[in-house]
């Protein structure tokens, strides 16, 4: 692809009233749907109107003046970017009128605009540039010795991008990115008239204002006042590759601008129907990683743990590995060695991983990093609904009239999305919050939720009942709905049991924190208020109730009669770009690609006959299972790729207990990850710049990954994975991972449909994509639920063995932050770290000052599993009683608190519920400071030339 | 004990009514406070109580308190509505102004208050809306667009919030009409509103007025406390502008009303289907409201029978400026320039001859005398290049320079500017260098920062050395006309769009002050 | 202050179209508005910080430092400049000590310009510490400067 | 529960984990609980971690309440222990096989 702007055709689409009105515009007949500006219209008849502050992911706004034309009829020209189109109107947007007024206003701007355009970033891809060469604008009359903006200091304090006022020529467009796109509101103009400025917050730096650098801005400037400071370093771009972001579960469609091999910049694509053109911190500009110093682009080995590492071929690596696990497995059995798939990795890449579990090691020991987030959504909706998935498409958020947030927080942990659930939030859309922090949902500028619940970690179960027990009490269920779509016969065993007293929200009041009252105001809200939409996150799975709360957020769905249609169902907001698909490739320990159990004779034999071998029919080890068993010496090797199970997973010494027990980790990733610390073979893996394939988001889509440039590290990681399998004699000869998805295709009947050339057409699809949906499922279960009749499942309140005493009296929950990705492996390599450089304990302001803490003091958090020291925060986000931390730093090892409590059907780990003490402190524990020397111990490399 | 009235209109206490007020109620009167009658050479005015009806005395000072109970003071003007400044007038909606306690709901009503409200009431909101479209009543605000049609659009649009917003932003210099209606008469402007809300299904009010207006929020405020029960379930605020004068552009209101920066918003939509808070809104000036009263009380006919052309009923004219008879004077439409200025205005208060007048703020355009013959009607004013706006016109002797007056359009635009569109936000800037190069040229001195700009936007607008442009007068005068043109045409509001007509009005009036013979007339159109 | 916010918006409701009230009680009450009670102002109304500076910025009337002990308005709009108001304001630059839109160096009076009290035909007018003053000569002048020199 | 560390064995832990999945169930009534049990256990154990609960009811049947009891009773009905399978490692072709050497 080479390099070209987006067409931009100023305004976005009309609202659909389904009617349409024709026009004339410079003599060209066009049809048009009712409500479409003039400007748009043209656009799209091929008329270019010339334009400065329109663009078409924004409403219209009419102050650059440049878009003016005439109408038949009608006095003065109309701007058309404000002008809505009428039948038989006749515009003419080209007269030698209209060429001397846009001439007229642009001779205005040039000449409050500096003439560097030589040595100016943006020269050749600025909009002002083109526009006065457009109207052909040459001479400024006015002279240069006016008043002028210009000569302003440049605000270079975003790590990423520079802001010039001196550029900016006030269309606005900034200020209106941050308000409708990503719905912030941290940039204003400051003053009025011809002092007009571009303000973030309070006349600010960028740095230090409201603003979360998503960009949105910058893409919208059309000078060069905003600017990527890579665009200032590079060059602007030549070329243009679309593909998906490697973050978080939303999955956003980029455009990867390159200068020659070099990627300039991120820039969200507008026809990515995930993000529709928006963008976040992490996605747009934090992919410096890809480049940075600590990759790893050798492959290396060692004997043990305690020796240095040794750089090695990438032949003696692979061979190495193969003869590794097959000694293994000779000596301590079949089922002696397993393997982790990524859910950072591609669909093939995770499908390859499995195989190879499955038909190389001849066992199912494979499980995933899905384990440890959103397992239980796959247990809990496949029960009730017959998915393991959600149930919409991001768009339909904006058809949602009360939106049910459990468990989440989007604006850090999805913002693309979160900015569209603001977006309908700001348009009237009620919220409810179900969180014991108070998230930026609950208020934050232009959003106020109607109701917010803030229960006790570990209660989720009970609030839902309660939330149940009223719609059934109350009669606010849909009896229509049920009876045609569910088991009437199960839905009142389910009811019977919600509707005893014990299960009403003034019986939890006590529990689980909250006043009964609002508890019921809410759901009668989520009941009666239209449209009724579900998101969820990890606060809902990481519990020792996981699966339990799925299905009690799925009975309410099915009660209310919101599933099936849109604007409406359960979402369960993924965490990992491509936990969806990972889940989808057969990844856990039970089940084929498709969610097809190993046990069922039909699917294995499909398998056995594809792949040449028996598989096995009995479930393999799930991961804290599997260290359990390496502890107790039955399981002995292991291949992990891209996962960092000692950082991410719960209980770090069970972690680290089972990875040193084990004779042969191998571990593949980017990077010397903490895992690798107990690794004795390292196999380098490639970001996702540097290969093809899939990711599948949170919304079952389906999207392509496109290499931009060479693997640093020399293969793709499929090719790795291949290179491995075939040294164990499996005999692959894959050489596009388009062969894997047809494979894939042909093995799992909900990707049938799914190829390649399709994927390059349609650019996404959402599966089940096959015969019965040739164009994939935006919404499920229309009609009627994939398994059949929609199962209500009763749900008790089992509280967690994980509870709070004299020695431990606070709760811990845990979560992440906007700026940071998980683990950090990534974003903690990027100048992210601006934002967020330490992890902090989030504690409330009375629980603080009965420890006698202030804002910053380092406390040892202390919890039954270990203890570790960070820094407080002192807020009244968190309740008394709780305190909350992210994870995204090693030294903080705040899995080294959390406990390996689980999920009761999945094992999922009970992240957010660990009763701890938080004490002042003087420095790290003696944990942190073993591992840290550890750490640095393990991670001498020897390199190559010297290891010959 | 004698009853005496003396204004507690803003000009009358300006001029010191309160200190008189205070000396009469010392000599033991009861004073009450009314508002204006609305002719400022004769405030601070006294009217006594006598068997022979309200006797007026002025102008008056707290010493003459004496002198005027025994009725022997010089400035005895007798009755005042049979003043001739009075008697030519046809008082519809200021009918009350200057007579009653302007808080005294009795008064009110004794004075013919709320029947139009009761007759409204009975009628079916279409039937209120057809009689305000048979009135012919246009929009006093400037624009003249019939009100009936605003509120049809109204009553049409589906929905169950509904607002009535008052436009008393009358920020215009030269007018004041709305600030003595609000300060004299508020009953009369809230009965205008509650009949609004009637015709077309609105629930809440808003009268935002500017806050240069002190007396006239404070007035409306008590009003409307006094009055709630009557309105009910109706119900009005006031809202406080902020010194914006873009404010008063319906949209840029609209948002200032929100709590928003007040710029001005791109139309369609129309405020009349998406205005305050995205609902259905009539947003009308304070004398179009104030005028349905009249029109409801009295049948649309009575006010349609006065009038001019497509202009009907009344328009209370302000005169202002260099005026000997400066004040409030409601007539049909039709009246020539002339007669307001001469004859009613009684010419200068300098004495000097008029020179030039503005009609219609700040604006407006500038007339020479020569044009007095335009009758006061819309229709004529914009055929003649200008506007009525607000209906004040600002009277100018000799001794003015209109090229200082076409800068300080330039400047007023400048500072006044929300600085949305680029037309209005640079074009204004870029206005008064120009004027500041034709003055310095016709001047023959070179402009310097200091001279030309000691004050606040000077530094502002000199940031540079100067450069090789051509700086002749006729060059400039040329580049003017173009960056007039561009204001005119491009601009997003009134305020970009309409600061060319005092700017070309003066370069085509009065071109000798331009320095040169500029070309006659030939780029106005 | 932020005890006064917290009063007047429990008696006057928090939403966002009563952030102009608002400004207004708070710069009635302080005199100014202090840039510190923006974020504190902005979390009241549920609006970002940057919302709120762009309102006040936005506005004449708004102040973000403390103004003169006493403040002249004195209005420079075509009908007082009909009247004579451009001389009378270098006059009152002069005798006041200070230029238009500029508080004096030692505090005791600020000058602003207004455009157009509605006395326009009585003019020059003046606010003097929110009092109306009309017709302003030299004589009147003199006595506004006696006045605001107390 | 007490306040000390918690290190569970892996025999402590599958006890632990089929009481914890029992007591998800036990609203269901006691029988269809050993039912759920006996059908989760069978889907989602590992073959060695079903082979382990069925000696840890055979060898300390009191720290198994009874419905776990009763559905692990039912679970090893029909099983016989698992162990490494030969014959399906070396269906693997013969250079794996080799390298495994």
């Amino acid at each position: 692809m080479t390099f070209s702007r987006e067409t931009d055709h100023g305004t976005p689409p009309a609202i659909a009233t389904g009617k349409s009105v024709t026009l004339t515009i410079d003599g060209q007949s066009a049809t048009m749907p009712e409500g479409t500006s003039i400007m748009r219209a043209a656009s799209l008849t091929g008329c270019s109107i010339p334009k400065l502050c329109a663009t078409d992911n924004m409403e219209s706004f009419g102050s650059c003046r440049l878009c003016l034309v005439e109408v038949e009829g009608r006095a003065g020209y109309p701007a058309s970017c404000t002008t809505p189109v009428a039948d038989g109107m006749v515009v003419r947007t080209q007269t030698d009128r209209l060429k001397q007024l846009r001439r007229g206003v642009m001779e205005l701007y040039i000449s409050d605009h500096p003439l560097d355009c030589l040595t100016c970033a943006a020269n050749g891809d600025c909009e002002l540039q083109d526009q006065a060469g457009a109207v052909g604008l040459r001479d400024v009359r006015y002279g240069y010795d006016g008043a002028t903006n210009m000569g302003q200091a440049k605000d270079q304090s975003n790590p990423y991008f520079d802001f010039d006022p001196s550029k900016c020529i006030v269309c606005s467009r900034c200020v209106r990115a941050c308000e409708e796109v990503q719905g912030t509101f941290a940039l204003t103009i400051e003053n009025k008239g011809f002092e007009s400025k571009v303000s973030p917050s309070q006349g600010e730096d960028f740095l230090g204002s409201e603003c979360v650098s998503c960009g949105a801005c910058v893409q919208a400037c059309p000078t060069a006042s905003l600017i990527e400071k890579k665009v200032v370093e590079i060059g602007t771009p030549d070329r243009a590759v679309i593909t998906t972001c490697a973050y978080c579960g939303v999955g956003c469609t980029f455009r990867a601008e390159m200068r020659g091999e070099e990627l300039v910049r991120m820039v969200p694509w507008k026809e990515g129907k995930a993000n529709r053109g928006h963008s976040c911190v992490k996605g747009r500009f934090a992919w410096g990683y890809a480049q940075h110093q600590d990759r790893i682009l050798n492959p290396m080995i060692r004997a043990s743990v305690s020796e240095p590492w040794r750089e090695v071929s990438w032949e003696e690596a692979i061979a190495h590995t193969a003869s590794e696990f097959r000694r293994i497995q000779a000596k301590y059995g079949t089922r002696s060695i397993g393997g982790i798939t990524s859910s950072r990795c591609t669909n093939e890449e995770t499908f390859l991983v499995q195989k190879l579990v499955r038909q190389g090691f001849g066992n199912n020991n494979v499980d995933t990093c899905a384990r440890v987030c959103h397992s239980p959504t796959g247990y809990g909706l496949s029960k009730t609904f017959g998915t393991s998935a959600g149930t919409q498409d991001f768009d339909s958020v904006m058809k949602a009239d009360v939106i049910l947030v459990i468990g989440a927080n989007p604006t850090d942990g999805h913002p693309v999305f979160a900015s569209r659930m603001k977006k309908r939030l700001r348009q009237g859309a009620k919220l409810i919050v179900i969180d014991p922090r108070r998230t930026d949902l609950v208020q934050s500028p232009h959003v106020m939720a109607e109701h917010h619940l803030p229960l006790r970690p570990g209660t989720n179960v009970a609030m839902l009942t309660a939330l149940a027990h009223v719609i059934v009490t109350e009669k606010l269920y849909d009896e229509a709905f049920i009876r045609e779509r569910c088991d009437w016969d199960e839905f009142q065993d389910w009811a019977d049991f919600v509707s005893e007293p014990a299960r009403s929200p003034e019986a939890i009041e006590p529990l689980a924190g909250v006043k009964a009252e609002e508890v019921r105001a809410a759901a009668r809200l989520y009941a009666t208020g239209g449209n009724g939409a579900i998101y969820y996150g990890l606060g809902v799975t990481e519990h020792s109730q996981g699966s339990s709360t799925v299905m009690a957020i799925a009975n309410l769905a099915m009660a209310t009669g919101n599933v099936g249609r849109e604007g409406v169902g359960v979402n369960p907001l993924r965490g990992q770009n491509n936990v969806q698909g990972a889940c989808d490739m057969g990844s856990f320990p039970h089940e084929f690609s498709g969610y097809r159990h190993v046990s069922d004779d039909a699917t294995r034999g499909l398998f056995e006959q594809a792949w040449g071998v028996t598989l096995d029919g009995e479930p393999g080890l799930r991961i804290p299972n599997m260290l359990d068993a390496a502890t107790d010496g039955r399981f002995k090797g292991i291949f992990i790729q891209g996962e960092d199970i000692l950082q991410s997973d719960p209980n770090t010494h069970h972690v680290a207990a089972g990875l040193a027990a084990m004779e042969c980790v191998v571990v593949q990733d980017l990077f010397l990850n903490e895992t690798a610390n107990y690794a004795h073979i390292f196999l380098p893996g490639s970001t996702f710049l540097e290969k093809d394939g899939t990711f599948t988001n949170a919304e079952r889509r389906i999207q392509m990954v496109r290499k931009v440039m060479a693997p640093l590290n020399g293969y793709a990681d499929w090719e790795i994975v291949q290179l491995v399998a075939n040294a164990m004699g499996l005999g692959w000869s894959y050489d596009h991972p388009a062969q894997i998805m047809d494979e894939i295709a042909a093995l799992t009947p909900t990707f049938a449909g799914v190829h390649y050339d399709r994927l390059e057409a349609e650019g996404s699809l959402q599966w089940p994509a096959n015969e019965a949906a040739p164009d994939g499922t935006p919404t499920m279960h229309i009609g009627g639920f994939v398994r059949g009749k929609g199962k209500f499942v009763v749900t008790d309140y089992v509280p967690t063995d994980e509870k709070t005493g004299p020695r431990f009296p606070l709760l811990l929950t845990t979560g992440r932050i906007l700026s940071h990705y998980n683990v950090g492996a990534q974003t903690r390599r990027t100048s992210n770290t601006a934002w967020h450089p330490e992890d902090r304990l989030e504690i409330h302001p009375s629980d603080a000052e009965n420890r006698g803490l202030k804002d910053g003091d380092w406390v040892t958090l202390r919890s039954r599993a270990g203890e570790t020291t960070l820094r407080a925060l002192i807020t009244e986000r968190v309740a008394p009683g709780v305190v909350y931390t992210t994870f995204h730093h090693p030294e903080t090892q705040a899995n080294v608190i959390t406990t390996d409590f689980s999920d009761w059907a999945t094992n999922c780990p009970e992240y957010k519920v660990t009763a701890v003490q938080v004490s002042a402190s003087n420095g790290p524990s003696e944990w942190q400071q073993d591992y840290a020397s550890q750490a640095r111990n393990s991670r001498r490399v020897v390199p190559l030339a010297a290891a010959e | 004990m004698t009853r005496v009235f003396i204004s507690r209109d803003m000009a009358s206490a300006a001029l010191g009514a309160d200190d008189v007020a205070r000396a009469f109620a010392e000599a033991g009167c009861e004073v009450v406070r009314t508002g204006s009658r609305g002719l400022f050479s004769i405030e601070p005015l006294v009217e006594v109580e006598t068997e022979q009806g309200r006797i007026g005395f002025g102008p008056i000072a707290p010493r003459d308190v004496a002198a005027v109970l025994v009725g022997s003071h010089a400035q005895r003007l007798g009755r005042v509505e049979e003043l001739p400044f009075f008697a030519g007038q046809q008082r519809f909606t200021f009918a009350r102004c200057g007579i009653i306690d302007p808080l005294s709901l009795a008064d009110y009503a004794a004075h013919a208050g709320w029947q139009g409200l009761e007759k409204a009431r009975g009628l079916s909101p279409q039937a209120v809306v057809d009689a305000v479209k048979a009135s012919g009543l246009r929009g006093r605000g400037g624009a003249g667009f019939p009100t009936g049609i605003k509120w049809q659009t109204v009553l049409e649009a589906a929905s169950s919030t509904k607002f009535i917003v008052c436009n008393a932003d009358e920020g215009d210099s030269g007018t004041f009409a709305d600030r003595m209606l609000m300060e004299g008469d508020p009953y009369c402007l809230i009965e205008g509103m509650a009949i609004a809300a009637h015709a077309v299904g609105a629930g809440h009010g808003y009268i935002y007025i500017r806050s240069e207006y002190p007396y006239a929020i404070k007035t409306m405020r008590a009003a409307i406390d006094a009055s709630a029960h009557l309105i009910a379930p109706f119900t009005l605020e006031v809202r406080e502008g902020a010194g914006a004068y873009v404010c008063g552009e319906e949209t840029a209101l609209l948002d200032s009303i929100e709590g928003k920066r007040g710029q001005v918003r791109a139309k369609p939509p129309l405020p009349a289907l998406q205005g305050l808070f995205g609902e259905p809104t009539v947003i009308n000036n304070v004398l179009s409201l104030a005028a349905v009263p009249f029109i409801l009380a009295e049948g649309a006919n009575a006010y349609a029978a006065v009038g001019f052309g497509r202009s009907r009923g009344t328009m209370p004219v302000q005169l202002a400026g260099n005026v000997r008879h400066g004040g409030l004077y409601e007539i049909g439409f039709g009246i020539t320039l002339g007669e307001l200025v001469n004859e009613i205005g009684g010419g200068t208060a300098s004495g000097r001859p008029v020179r030039a007048v503005q009609v219609g703020g700040p604006l407006g355009a500038y007339f020479p005398p020569s044009m007095f013959h335009l009758p006061f009607d819309y229709e004529a004013f914009a055929q003649a290049g200008g506007l009525i706006g607000h209906a004040g016109i600002t009277v100018f002797d000799d001794s003015v320079d209109m090229a200082h007056m076409a800068r300080f359009a330039m400047e007023f635009c400048a500072a006044e500017s929300c600085g949305k569109c680029t037309p209005c936000r640079i074009g204004s800037t870029r206005g008064v260098e120009i004027m500041d190069r034709i003055i310095g040229a016709r001047d023959a001195a070179p402009v310097t920062v200091s001279e030309a700009n000691g004050g606040y936007l000077g530094k502002a607008l000199y940031s540079r050395s100067p450069d090789r442009i051509d700086v002749s007068i006729e060059a400039q005068t040329s580049l003017l006309r173009d960056l007039a043109d561009t204001m005119k045409y491009g601009s997003l509001c009134a305020l970009g769009g309409f600061t060319p007509y005092p700017v070309l009005s003066a370069l085509d009036y009065f071109p000798e002050d331009f320095g040169a013979a500029a070309p006659a007339k030939e780029a106005a159109e | 202050m932020e005890e006064f916010i917290g009063a007047w918006l429990s008696a006057n409701g928090a939403a966002r179209d009563r952030l102009l009230p608002l400004l207004h009680a708070i710069q009635e009450e302080a005199g100014y508005i202090d840039d510190a009670l923006v974020p504190v102002i902005a979390k009241a109304l549920n609006l970002s910080r940057a919302d709120v500076h762009g309102v006040i910025t936005f506005y004449h009337d708004f102040r973000r430092r403390a103004p003169g002990r006493h403040v002249v308005k004195l209005c420079r709009a075509e009908s007082c400049q009909a009247r004579g108001a451009a001389a009378l304001e270098v006059q009152a630059q002069d005798r006041l000590g200070v230029a238009m839109g500029e508080t004096r160096a030692d505090g005791q009076v600020a000058l602003e310009p207004v455009y157009c009290l509605g006395l326009c035909a009585i003019g020059p007018n003046a606010l003097v510490d929110g009092r109306p003053v009309a017709r302003i000569d030299g004589a009147v002048l003199e006595q506004i400067a006696v006045e605001v020199a107390a | 529960m007490s306040d000390e560390p918690h290190v569970m064995s892996t025999t402590q832990r599958l006890v632990y984990m089929a009481e914890q999945i029992a007591r998800n169930f036990a609203a269901l009534g006691e029988d269809r609980t050993v039912t759920a049990l006996a059908e989760h256990l069978t889907s989602y154990w590992d073959p060695h971690m079903k082979d382990q609960i069925v000696a840890i009811a055979r060898d300390h049947p009191d720290s198994l309440s009874p419905p776990v009891a009763a559905a692990v009773a039912r679970l090893a009905q029909g099983r016989t222990p698992a162990g490494p399978n030969p014959a399906q490692f070396n269906a693997v072709d013969e250079v794996g096989h080799c390298d495994a050497g």
